[in-house]
């Protein structure tokens, strides 16, 4: 299977956990599709921390404007009932605990909860951007990333090696093989995706990890 | 009551060497890039920025970079800039990366004098190094200090000749905040209209903020990520 | 996404007996009045009350204290109402006086993340008494935690059917903050209209920090100082 | 002299303190007086700390708004180029230091700058509203007031008995007898009103009294 494909079916699955009604701020990357695969009479509001409640679809061609972004720097558009706001006020909502559900991708995820995804010292420094208030504040941080890295090594840890984003804050993770939750005993397996045995995740696993009784195969 | 000048270049000459500057912006969307360019041109050195992004190579901040302006940059996003990463990697800039919530919430308690505050962002990681961090409810917070500017730089969409603001969509973002922070206040602006143009319910940023208002000789307009959707959907 | 409610009386249901309740307005005006009438009516007990007055005898918190509902008040401003200062210094009404501004910024904090943040006000006075200080660049600091609701009641002039907010002048006030700080957030407004009619530049309240809306049953309109200048002037 | 004379006299004087283009706060009493008396030429944008900049005159009869009040609550209007903001919006700026000048009564002053204005312990309890905020963070705190209270005691002492507003913030006293100004080696007295004496005055003041070299007679 196509990593493109992996990861649209990742975003597939991390869009059947968003209720109708919530408010969401989907990172860059794979949780940006999450939006194109919410289910039937599913509506979800999307904030952008760069200051927009309500982002709408890409424009057309020829509609785009150099004022209306997300926090991607894509052009947007705004739907009927959107608001703009100042960052601090972005941020005021974000760190309130005003957002349901945070969705975002990672380098290294802990067996704890914590997470890396911002800076690879001496090698790749980009920044956290809106990252850091995200997964300090939000009640439900939810983890899209491919299970393993290019190398093949687990990305899924018993603790990060990168500089962390923020600690016990994931939630649960999404990747291409399986659905975990981060629970006060560790990590839980709940799903695993069509095709991929459990013990095919265990071995992709370096963090300890725990099966769910019912857990069950699912296609992404 | 803010004062009308006549270019970007005669606004630019209010910013000394070694002062620390806010520059507002969001990448380029709402980049007072017209004040910056003077400023590029007018080549103040050591200058301390504060600015959400590096913004792109040649453009913006980047330029400021690229000439060497900036002894220490504060900001919670550097890619897009090639030169910037490299100049940080080899420790020829001081970068002090602040996440984007925590820089948004310094500059507003800069304006708004509050010296200092706790947060839940950054706390048990290299943000939160040599800070003071105290538990709350359980949970863990660090003390963040304000932010302020000798001068800041912000655009805004329209202003009325008093000096009140208005921004339009996401190019809001850091201006308002940073209008508050600066011992003095230098705005663009894509038009100016007569008090009592501008619907006093709507104005974001109130007159008192504002020192010197430029009209922006020239706005690119740059997008750096066209998307769009099919035509047929 | 916010519902909408049939009447106050169903709204105030939400209350119960012990809760923490913020409620807004600057003495009568922007006051959530329909919806504190009917908590008088339906006479839920031991609340704690935030909010800025006590407002008048008769009307508004008024009522409230009246009735005895509060056994707790936070607010920065009693005169006005007789019963509430003799309720206060006989000692039966537990009265935290909190200065306005740092009451406003109390409760922007609570909604915020913010646990707690230095000010300069009340350095010095009963208000810092028992309080962390320190001391900034010479000057003195207090330091103050956040406000939290169980619920919210505010009042807003327009809402649209998703829970967007816009005020009216001074009747904003501390009605946004609060808005943001309460569990539930229930507003009282003169109008609803559909998404997309308030435009989305003037929303002061988004969507995402209101759970009720009502559309209040009567406004009295109330002044309570009719100040004018003479005709021929 | 009526005491409605004395206390326009005192807005009178306070009046040539503002200069061009200043954003002032004006409190309750004398201080909202001091708005009739500007110099020619002198235009100054008044604060009102419930949320709006740029009051304008009293409304016209029958055009008075229930939404639209001072921090007195008295109704007003707003001028062309005003704004309306929250109380949190409202602070900050006032707390910012964005304010020029501060204006407001009391009961009692120090010679070193404290000020008691909100509360007669057991007998008067209406609250500090806006006032503590105010004299902790504007740059120019003036206290507009009547130099003795009804018993003829002086309001202006060697330190304040009442619970204070706030500390070593007040920068100038206009009373209906003088003005001092509040220095770092204490008051000094700078002017006295018409047909006052500096000897009128020091029997009328508790708090030390210096004055100054070219302290001098004036109209208020």
């Amino acid at each position: 299977m196509s990593d493109a494909l992996k990861k649209e079916r990742i975003a597939r699955r991390i869009a059947k956990e968003l209720k109708d009604g919530y408010f969401v701020n989907l990172g860059i990357g794979i949780p940006t599709m999450v939006a194109n695969y919410l289910p039937e009479g599913i509506s979800v509001i999307l904030q952008s921390e760069n200051g927009l409640l309500g982002i709408g679809p890409y424009p057309l061609p020829g509609e785009e404007h150099c004022d209306l972004i997300n926090a991607g720097k894509e052009t947007v558009t705004a739907i009927a009932g959107a608001s703009f706001f100042s960052s601090a006020d972005s941020f005021a909502m974000i760190r309130g605990g005003h957002i349901d559900a945070t969705i975002l991708g990672a380098m290294e995820v802990s067996e704890t909860g914590d997470i890396a995804n911002y800076l690879i010292p001496g090698k790749l420094v980009k920044g956290m951007g809106g990252a850091m208030d995200l997964v300090a504040a939000s009640r439900n941080v939810i983890v899209a990333m491919m299970h393993t890295d290019k190398h093949g090594s687990s990305k899924v840890l018993p603790a990060c090696t990168l500089p962390l984003t923020g600690t016990a804050c994931v939630k649960k993770i999404v990747s291409d093989i399986a659905v975990m939750d981060v629970t006060s005993e560790g990590l839980l397996l709940l799903e695993t995706a069509e095709g991929v045995s459990i013990d095919d995740v265990m071995k992709a696993t370096a963090a300890k990890l725990r099966v769910a009784d019912n857990c069950r195969e699912f296609a992404f | 009551m803010a004062k009308i000048l006549s270019s970007s270049k005669e606004a630019v000459r209010l910013i000394q060497d070694g002062m620390t500057i806010m520059v507002g912006g969001f990448g380029v969307c709402g980049f007072p890039e017209n004040l910056v360019h003077a400023l590029a041109e007018q080549g103040s050195k050591d200058l301390t920025l504060i600015s959400n992004n590096g913004t792109v190579d040649g453009f913006g901040n980047g330029r400021l970079i690229a000439n060497r302006q900036i002894k220490k940059l504060y900001a919670s996003y550097i890619g897009e800039n090639k030169a910037l990463e490299e100049q940080f990697i080899k420790n020829e800039l001081a970068v002090e990366l602040v996440p984007q919530g925590t820089l948004a919430e310094r500059i507003r308690a800069g304006g708004a004098g509050i010296p200092a505050f706790f947060t839940p962002t950054g706390y048990g990681t290299l943000v939160a190094e040599g800070k003071e961090t105290r538990i709350y409810d359980g949970k863990g917070y660090v003390l963040e200090t304000a932010f302020k500017a000798d001068v800041s730089i912000i655009k805004a969409y329209k202003a009325d000749t008093m000096g009140n603001l208005v921004y339009r969509s996401t190019a809001r973002n850091f201006n308002p905040m940073m209008a508050t922070a600066g011992k003095i206040t230098i705005v663009e602006v894509e038009e100016i209209v007569e008090p009592g143009q501008l619907n006093p319910e709507e104005v974001v940023t109130p007159c008192i903020y504002v020192n010197y208002i430029v009209k922006g000789e020239h706005y690119e307009r740059r997008i750096e990520k066209r998307t769009n959707r099919p035509t047929n959907r």
